[in-house]
């Protein structure tokens, strides 16, 4: 498989070349599909060259004058979708008054965002003007010749591209192990400095695989690629095929630098404070301000801790005070409706602490993370049923 | 905000349940002395992992300790936990309140006389932990009681209930925190109904030694 | 040399003067049998000075104790809260704290002038900020310096539990006897000494029926004996008793402190007694409120009258406000209208402080990790009674 | 104890002989591709001496728990080891997960037997 091969969509050459040819359909071939080493994009590009004599002649087999059809009406679609989109551009760039040659894809959503702003929470709901690329998923280009021949050697696995990455590993794996065997022979220690620094990374989760390999997987064969995986990774010499594992490998979201702290805020008095706003647990909604220099003073709805009758309530406002060591230091005022008790104080717990971070160290931010006080808290009472008493409880069997 | 916001609905996606209950790989709170003992390379291991919110019985003060929390759990009846809270301090109150009268009585054996009703609980418990159980296995048409070693956890569960049941058999005029409270002060010393219950199914599980292969046949 | 033996003369003489003062405050702390700590009694948060009229501005927020006997005489009837009881039970010593607005309230009773009508002062304030306890502190003083004391431990007991109500002479009057006997013995245990030494009289003579009837000149210690043998008749010699207590402290023979908990009790709009229709009875038709709504007019002198309005009299709670104004109703407020409002608030922090070293010194808290008493202050919110709560479980 | 045949000869009937009536094959002569688990599972009962330690040490201290901490923490110990054994295995063995080494358990069997089935 040294050959290097690029494979892309059919691409606009095809056309190009041989336009006559395609009307009698008789000779369009697409040469083998194969995977370059460099960047694995499996499914962009492909090259096309006008194939020797000797195969013209053969009869088109049925499924690739099928698999011909569809591939010509696909570069019709993405054709024209990719004229539509560049006439769009150049519209979206004179409307917003930038050159449209250099109008790059940030300057598009920027547009698009500003003149359709829209409320919707999840980005990708909101409107957006994409490449067809990644609007339309990418399409495999033809495995196989007019012959029927398939160009992959795996092809008749029904998942080619997953099957050679398997193949990869393992070769990496055995490569490894031999290395290990030579140096063990010559008594050398992996090196342990340039060990590979997995802690913080997380094997390629399953629909990120697919949308690479453009093939589905199934659940067992993602396991077995991950068990492969997690024996390469857990080789000693590991960070000699360093490269070849970082592909795989997706970066976990660091916790602790996720949110970012807001400033404080300085009010008449010269006091330092923030406000968060919608702090929300079951169905209680509050707003909590933080001030600094304060003497541990606490007025929710205008009135004092006594607010709260019960002792479960009030402990849960002295939690995260208590745990960053700020109790006596610091004025909290919140105001908050809807809910019950254990609900309002839980929306002022979280709002207390998410205030808290920004008068604290970065090691007490991620300890009070760690304490589970800077989770928002979703969980919502379960509905009732109908045919049943409750979320859960079911009515009582009566034998008459 | 909108951020961490946005973290819980994707996190909760393929999350089971969404909205009752945390997704899979969520860690759970820590309290902050597990943090210390914790060293520097399990803590990395915390940090690329979310973690839940802390519950709102839990909290690090200075009037929340394990077992009281357990055992306010197990006097709750129908969800009434503000009533068990307020139950669990007067039997404090009135363990204390038997020390320090004894304390004040006797000052000789200062040090022997111990007021802290949270300490005299946990040592109530642990001398009522049981070691074995008996379970009753089928075996050719006839229930055999074996005697099983249990778990930890089962363990402290069994103390606990133990000692709730025998503060339940009050008559009508004794109020429970009293008879809970001279339960574990009985416990704690060593006598007592939750003991001699606890000697009586070690003396059972002992007779009954002969049936211990019996299990998991 | 001779200085210097001089010098050493006066120095010995100071030393066994301070040696003497020292035994001396130690052995009048000494009336209740509490142990070593009591050389120790005279340190941040207690103070020796047991007699309540020398308590100053330098002995607030600081624990003194009652002598056993007095606070027998003083609070068999009732007076302190049951738990304030339990808890001297069990730390062995009867122990107040010294708090501002008692002061206030002393300052203002010493330097009144008898001789005026007589000043009514209303303690109000929160639940459980330690009004009844205040109450206390100035009722132990009244005992102190020979006032006649006229103390109602709770008023809404009568509208709320009352022993047993009976139909009284006037047709419409509900009779509480067992109630105003019970109030009887309570007055005689604390007034029995000043009452031998005053040897007062009674200048009316009262028929009860027709055998019965005690002539003019007898003394009142007769008449409250009689109160107390004949339950039928106690509410009338509560009445009888009450108006000559006026008339002889008009005429100056004695001074009077009337002292009356929960006094919002008696113009609530109704009690929880039922007359015979099976409806429910307003206060003024009970024979027992009227001789104490006489006793806190201002028609007598050479007396002091203390008053507290309590949210939790008569309906547990759900009154809106604590404010005199509102609990005491139009009626009851005209009724004692001149009067000097006392706000009773919550601990100060030095007051808090204190309480927590004297919980500690009676070994009543043990779990005292760093920063405990922070978190005590935050969750109570300085209020005592829920302090109280709040440390049962420590 | 097994009764040689020959007795019952001298009550019952003599034995058919193969020519008359010939062998016929109902069910195929041939051994399953899966292995039962009855056998495996066995009585694998855990801590059994440690816990006739105990019961003796209990029984001559008249069951006071303070005279024999030795033998509580051993059987306590060997209870916890079991367990974390066992759930060791449920992950890992149970679902058939195929150790190194030689001691198989009928599900990681029956996988294989799976994958390289009797030949018909």
């Amino acid at each position: 498989m040294s050959k290097t091969m690029a494979l892309r969509v059919f691409g606009l050459n095809l056309v190009k070349t041989n336009r006559s040819l395609l009307q009698n359909a008789c000779k369009a071939t697409a040469l083998p599909a194969g995977q370059t080493v460099a960047e694995a994009s499996y499914a962009t590009e492909v090259t096309v060259h006008a194939s020797p004599a000797a195969i013209q002649k053969q009869k088109v087999s049925k499924a690739m004058k099928a698999y011909l059809k569809r591939a010509t009406e696909h570069d019709e679609f993405m054709k024209t979708q990719h004229l539509e989109f560049q006439i769009g551009k150049r519209h979206l760039a004179n409307m917003m008054g930038a050159d449209a040659e250099t109008f790059t894809q940030e300057d598009i959503d920027e547009a698009i965002s500003y003149l359709f702003p829209s409320g919707l929470y999840d980005p990708k709901a909101r409107p957006a003007m994409k490449t067809p690329e990644e609007v339309f998923p990418a399409r495999k280009a033809a495995e196989f010749d007019e012959t029927g021949r398939p160009f992959h050697s795996m092809f008749y696995t029904g998942k080619p591209n997953f099957f050679q990455l398997l193949h990869e590993i393992v070769e990496e794996t055995n490569k490894l192990y031999e290395l290990e065997e030579r140096m063990l022979r010559r008594g050398i220690k992996p090196d342990e400095n340039q060990k590979l620094e997995i802690a913080g990374f997380q094997v390629l989760p399953k629909d990120q695989l697919e949308t690479q390999l453009v093939e589905s997987i199934a659940d067992i064969e993602y396991t077995n690629f991950s068990n492969s995986m997690d024996r390469l990774i857990a080789s000693p010499y590991a960070y000699k095929s360093k490269a070849f594992i970082e592909r795989y490998l997706k970066p976990l979201m660091d916790q602790s630098k996720q949110l970012e702290v807001p400033k404080p805020k300085i009010d008449e008095q010269g006091r330092q404070y923030i406000t968060t706003y919608e702090c929300l647990r079951k169905t209680a909604r509050a707003d909590v301000t933080v001030r600094m220099p304060g003497t541990g003073k606490i007025s929710i709805n205008g009135q004092d801790v006594s607010y709260f009758e019960d002792e479960n309530s009030r402990e849960q406002l002295l939690f995260p005070l208590n745990y960053s060591e700020l109790l006596g230091k610091v004025d909290v005022e919140a105001n908050v409706e809807g809910g019950g008790p254990s609900g309002q104080s839980g929306a002022i717990r979280w709002g207390i602490a998410m205030c808290l971070r920004s008068f604290v160290d970065q090691e007490m931010i991620e300890s009070m993370r760690l304490a589970g006080l800077l989770t928002r808290d979703y969980r919502r009472r379960e509905r009732k049923k109908f045919g049943q008493e409750g979320a859960r409880r079911k009515y009582t069997w009566k034998k008459r | 905000m909108a951020v961490f916001y946005r973290i819980a609905i994707q996190s909760s996606i393929y999350g089971c349940r969404s909205m009752s209950m945390f997704p899979k790989h969520f860690g759970d709170p820590l309290r902050k002395k597990d943090m210390e003992d914790l060293n520097k390379s399990e803590l990395t291991k915390f940090y690329h992992i979310p973690i839940k919110a802390a519950l709102n019985n839990h909290s690090d003060t200075v009037f929340s300790d394990e077992i009281k929390l357990k055992m306010m759990n197990y006097i709750t009846k129908n969800g009434n936990k503000a009533l068990a809270r307020g139950l669990l301090s007067r039997t404090f109150e009135i363990i204390k309140r038997a020390q320090t009268e004894r304390l004040h009585l006797s000052p000789t054996d200062k040090q022997n006389v111990n007021t802290n009703a949270e300490k005299l609980l946990i040592e109530a418990v642990e001398n009522s932990r049981p070691l074995l159980q008996l379970t009753s296995i089928k075996r050719g048409g006839v229930n055999y009681q074996v005697p099983v070693p249990i778990t930890k956890k089962r363990s402290y569960f069994l103390a606990m209930k133990w000692l709730l049941d025998a503060a339940f058999e009050k008559d009508k005029k004794v109020c429970l925190p009293e008879r809970l409270a001279w339960e574990i002060l009985d416990a704690a010393h060593g006598q007592g109904r939750v003991i001699k219950k606890k000697d009586d199914v070690h003396k059972q599980c002992e007779s009954n030694r002969a049936y211990a292969h019996y299990r998991w046949s | 040399m001779k200085m210097f033996r001089k010098h050493l003369g006066n120095l010995s003489r100071v030393s066994t003067q301070l040696q003497r003062n020292v035994v001396q405050l130690s052995t009048n702390a000494e009336a209740s049998p509490i142990e070593e700590t009591a050389a120790a009694s005279v340190n941040e948060f207690r103070t020796a000075v047991a007699n309540p009229g020398e308590h100053s501005a330098l002995h607030v927020a600081k624990f003194y104790t009652i002598p056993v006997e007095q606070k027998k005489q003083i609070f068999t009837g009732g007076g302190l809260p049951k738990q304030y009881e339990q808890q001297i039970k069990t730390f062995t010593e009867p122990c107040l704290m010294v708090r501002s607005p008692a002061l206030e309230l002393l300052h203002y009773i010493k330097n009144a002038d008898l001789t005026k009508p007589v000043v009514r002062y209303v303690l109000y304030g929160d639940n459980g900020v330690g009004k009844t306890l205040t109450m206390a502190h100035v009722l132990h003083y009244g005992a102190i310096n020979d006032f006649l004391l006229v103390h109602v431990p709770w008023a809404p007991n009568w509208m709320k539990r009352p022993k047993e109500a009976s139909n009284a002479s006037q047709e419409g009057m509900l009779d509480l006897p067992f109630d105003a006997a019970a109030w009887l013995v309570h007055f005689k245990t604390q007034n029995a000494k000043l009452l031998q030494q005053l040897q007062l009289k009674t200048n009316k003579e009262y028929v009860w029926s027709k055998r019965e009837s005690t002539p003019a000149g007898s003394s009142l210690i007769e008449l409250v004996e009689h109160g107390i043998a004949r339950i039928k008749y106690a509410t009338d010699t509560t009445v009888a008793l009450i108006s000559e207590l006026k008339q002889l402290s008009t005429a100056g023979q004695c001074k009077i402190m009337v002292a009356i908990d929960g006094f919002n009790a008696f113009f609530h709009p109704e009690t929880r007694i039922f007359s015979d229709n099976k409806q429910r009875v307003t206060p003024d038709r009970i024979t027992l409120t009227q001789p104490f709504l006489d006793i806190t007019n201002y028609d007598w002198t050479n007396g002091v009258c203390i008053l507290s309005v309590d949210k939790i009299a008569m309906t547990e709670g759900y009154m809106d406000s604590y404010m005199p104004r509102y609990l005491l109703g139009t009626q009851g407020f005209e009724h004692i209208d001149p009067f000097v409002p006392i706000h009773v608030e919550n601990y100060t922090d030095k007051e808090f402080h204190s309480y927590i070293n004297y919980y500690l010194d009676r070994h009543w808290i043990n779990k005292t990790p760093q920063g405990f008493e922070e978190q005590l202050k935050f969750m109570s919110n300085k209020n005592p009674y829920t302090l109280m709560q709040l440390v049962k479980a420590l | 104890m097994r009764i040689p045949g020959a007795l019952y000869a001298a009550r019952g009937r003599a034995p058919q002989s193969e020519k008359d009536v010939p062998f016929q094959e109902i069910l195929p002569l041939r051994l399953k591709n899966t292995v039962s688990g009855k056998a495996d599972s066995g009585s694998d009962v855990a801590c059994l001496q440690e816990m006739g330690m105990l019961f003796a040490c209990m029984k001559d201290n008249e069951f006071v728990e303070k005279y024999c901490h030795k033998e509580i923490q051993q059987f306590q110990n060997c209870f916890k080891c079991y367990m974390d054994r066992k759930f060791e295995a449920k992950k890992t063995v149970n679902q058939g997960v195929v150790q190194p080494g030689n001691n198989l358990n009928y599900k990681q069997l029956n996988k294989y037997m799976r994958r390289f089935p009797n030949p018909v």
